[in-house]
């Protein structure tokens, strides 16, 4: 096969699963084209949240975009979330086709 | 009448086994839908009172509870941010909590009146989801101040269109339009079930309110103090409304409890998004931790005992 | 018996808190719950009633309502490619929508039958397993053509092993086997709560109806006047079928609402697989944005009054 | 009485369907909202039954059921290291399966016992929480040996706070101090629907049944023997001691059938954190994949006549 | 400790929930030998996926393998699956310890 | 925007679930100081793990931490977990903000 990928970075938020509707519209609005959520628990320095009921649970977006967005994206996330909210975000480098999707 | 309702005691339950650090642990679905349930049946059997009595004087009593949100919450912040020094934010957001009411709360009221054959008025499912509402806008005005450009349409559409209070309106109009003999054939799921569901939420109830004990731990004799004492205020200032609005001893007991109740699921979610620089966990450990219990466990036959004194004052 | 059953008031209550984007939502995990258990129930009763009498009468029964799903499938088909001007693979899959059925509409009707104590022959909880199959397959045949290398044994096994109908045809096969009395164990659950059921299902459907609005914006008016005229052409093939079978006007009216009804689970499922190049969103516009709607409202008193005349007339 | 009472109806289904590779499946959360129901209604019943009756008499009952656990994961440990060649640690686990319960073959059992009116001991309830636990904490000095450092504490906290014990006693103790007329108003759900649940469980335990056949065929004859010959042995321990205690001959029914059923929720999670080096697939095998199904299909009426027997020739 | 990890290829898949079977069923034709799944929703080009029913549920599919399976699986979903199904699908480099495993 | 994202090493596990208490609890003795916890269900040497009920149910368990305490613990892993659970875990090189927190 003669496949050619093209590289993108994957943003990777998990965060408090209250702010799910105020935050993916956020992301739009920051010009993500696409993402991607999951239902998650976990435990960070706001402690443990075990999705006993909906105030502690939490969730996990990826997003694919060009490593350019990814970083504005961070960037807006470390100003308008990280102080207020259990949240950690991180950058991966990753490989798709299609490139004009992302 | 026993004081051990198996409905309260499956709250201890919850709550010991939470103590006990069971490894306990309902699906978040089987919670999600005895929510649902609950309010949907709240809603159903006020709609059901209300469709055979007239709705003018509903217009008063909405009124009166609404100013009547908007007093404990104004109340509520100036003792939080006098005596009790807390920042504006942490102390805004936990006011609009006792501002605000408890479904769940509610819920057991309502099922403490029915095993004593205590009637009372159809409406006060719809006063439930009017309270929710006040002390969210109040809360946040306190918080952010009137002039900032809050988005106060979207605030509206999500204190009117959450889950809670559509719920409950649904369900009051689905009864309202089918009327009791309309709600014959969904009965047997909605009324006849409606004990065992509460004991099964309660059994929940507990174990999150078990959580919230080293949160309580943290934050001082304070919040304690206010998460008793704010009730009996509130429960004094929903008497009084009540008074004023001509209700039943079973409505004056309702009213009460709704104003002693704080919420624990509509305006933590509001909070958290409108306010976020608020603590959520000192919010909540006083309204789940402190006032919750003390509301099912003691508040209850206490505000019924005021309203019987008051009832027979007044007439 | 005034119109407004409670059942239908909770499926305008999720469409119209849906429309009103409202952020009610229910948990996954209840829905699945409440479809299982909704089947179980159809097939029990159904299995219930065959115990008391001879199963010879099904055969000929079943043949013809294969047919019928046969029939209508094609009919559709040749609606979507002429007047409508669909391609290919969107009238194939769109047709096989509209030759299947709808659990939750023929819930619904038995619901109304039952409220007007109409009676109605049990087997037609077996005609509707019946009825999920064959346009499944006439839709893929019509997609691709039979010589195509379609693996029919997989297909098959989908369609007769798929959720629906393994709990329809399970729940009548026990049914059958322990009988009226056997089930009375059972009955606090499966049958006394059934309405109850339903109605909290139609409020997800309601929900589930108003997210198809957009689609069916895109969709044009085309599609609009098929999801209304379909049922009805279709409704009189069933009436016709359920006259030459013997019906009493319960069985009519069912068969013409299984007629008139679209799938919107089993063949959604099979189609997304074997004609992944046709578009889910026509498809489900059309028979969840259009038919379902249409038939819970309008349609099931429609071909419950066509039933009566034709029974009139034939008799 | 007919043989085909529903409930097993309901799991053969669930077999039958799960051999057949139906694309049936029910969502996880209604599976563990399910056991919570049973667990907490069986605890509730038994509960209720002690509230009429002194306690005392309780504390022998519980020894000997602990003897009887350990001397059946002793018996099966001997068997299953000898004849049957197994390593330690799969012998261990294993043995621990067959020496504590299954609380879904207790609920077949009493549901059982009600269908043909036969009353028995209410603290079977309280001897089945008890039963859960002894097997495993033999299980893992079987395989470890006592010498080594295990965290008993842990191990204890574990078996006595893990879901079911909790829900049990937990259960237990509010139909103990609600008594049964506090119980009335949680009847509708946890009693009257007890049957009905326990139908829709056990599709699922038939669902679950079906998967371990692959895992059977591996394991071998002797793994099919055992699970045969073991429950019948554990079966005429559980009579013996039922004598003893001078049980009613449904409660000896009951003991017997404790004694016969082998864990597949407790035991297989203690093992698999305690001895990991057990193969889970086998234990599963042999508790789930034989001993199950013959309990509830052959066993039950079995230990019941072995009990009628011996309650007439011992009185 | 002396570990020596052994870089492998993550193939991350997101797509509609009702292929499952048959995709997972094409991934071992393909030549996988283990996979992961989990529920998801998102959106994407073609609208949002929000889980509210069967439907519209996505899921999210991830597979360790060498390099050379990896893109040649990745190769076959375009071929078979990217023109009509929602679908998103990346690479990522990775390390695991038993290269023998993948 | 002028942000300086920072490498560290995500780590990856998924197991059975039934062990998710106790793993949990060994990862902070390891020096893990955060983790995101989510229900999976897959196929691997070990067989089908379908989640059909807790016993055969896998969870996906990540932590963020530096690359030397990512090797300690897959370390750690590999001699008291490979042997006897359902196991697959792996090491993804990733970017974060806020190094301090990791
Ligand atoms: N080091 C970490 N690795 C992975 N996930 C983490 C880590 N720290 C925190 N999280 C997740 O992010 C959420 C919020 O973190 P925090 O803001 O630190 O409380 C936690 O509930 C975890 O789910
Ligand atoms: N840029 C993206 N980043 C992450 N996930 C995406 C992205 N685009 C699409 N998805 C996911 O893939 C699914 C199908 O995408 P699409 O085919 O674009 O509709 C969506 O429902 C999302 O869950
Ligand atoms: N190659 C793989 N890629 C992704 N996940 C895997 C892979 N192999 C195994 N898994 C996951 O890890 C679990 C345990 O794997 P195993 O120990 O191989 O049975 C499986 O149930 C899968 O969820
Ligand atoms: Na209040
Ligand atoms: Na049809
Ligand atoms: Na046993």
């Amino acid at each position: 096969m003669n496949l050619t990928t093209v590289k993108r970075t994957l943003l990777t938020i998990v965060t408090e699963a209250v702010v799910e509707p105020s935050l993916l519209r956020d992301l739009e609005r920051w010009g993500v084209r696409g993402y991607t959520v999951a239902d998650a628990r976990g435990k960070g320095s706001r402690g443990a949240r075990d999705a006993a009921w909906d105030e502690t649970a939490n969730i996990r977006i990826e997003t694919i975009c060009s490593r350019e967005r990814a970083e504005q994206v961070l960037g807006q996330l470390q100003e308008h979330y990280y102080a207020n909210y259990a949240m950690v975000a991180f950058l991966t480098e990753i490989e798709v086709l299609r490139p004009e999707k992302f | 009448m026993s004081f051990l309702d198996p409905v309260i005691l499956f709250f201890l339950f919850g709550l010991v086994a939470g103590l006990l650090r069971s490894e306990l642990k309902l699906p978040g679905a089987l919670y999600d839908s005895l929510t649902v349930f609950l309010l949907l049946a709240i809603g159903l059997k006020g709609g059901q009172g209300l469709a055979t009595q007239p709705l003018a004087p509903l217009i008063p009593q909405i009124a009166a509870v609404i100013l009547l949100g908007v007093a404990q919450t104004l109340i509520a912040f100036g003792l939080l941010r006098g005596p009790g020094r807390f920042g504006r934010a942490d102390a805004a957001a936990t006011a609009a909590h006792y501002g605000s009411v408890s479904v769940a709360t509610f819920a057991v009221a309502t099922a403490w009146l029915a095993a004593r054959n205590i009637e009372f008025e159809p409406q006060m499912a719809i006063l439930l989801a009017i309270m929710e509402v006040p002390a969210i806008l109040v809360g946040i005005a306190l918080a952010r101040g009137v002039s900032k450009d809050t988005d106060w349409g979207a605030l509206g559409h999500e204190a009117f269109l959450g889950k809670g209070v559509t719920l409950l309106l649904g369900g009051m109009a689905i009864g309202w339009a089918a009327g009791p003999e309309g709600l014959v054939s969904v009965k047997g799921l909605f009324f006849d079930l409606f004990k065992g569901v509460l004991a099964l939420f309660l059994l929940e109830m507990g174990l999150i309110v078990s959580r919230q004990v080293g949160a309580l731990r943290r934050c001082g004799l304070f919040l304690i103090a206010f998460g008793l004492g704010m009730p009996l205020l509130s429960a004094l200032l929903g008497l009084g409304t009540g008074l004023l609005l001509g209700f039943s001893v079973g409505g004056l007991t309702l009213l009460a409890t709704l104003a002693a109740s704080a919420s624990y699921i509509a305006v933590p979610a509001a909070m958290r998004i409108a306010v976020p620089e608020a603590n959520p966990a000192i919010s909540l450990a006083g309204s789940l931790g402190v006032t919750f219990p003390f509301n099912i466990l003691a508040g209850i036959p206490l505000y019924h005992w005021l309203a019987t004194q008051l009832a027979g004052a007044s007439s």
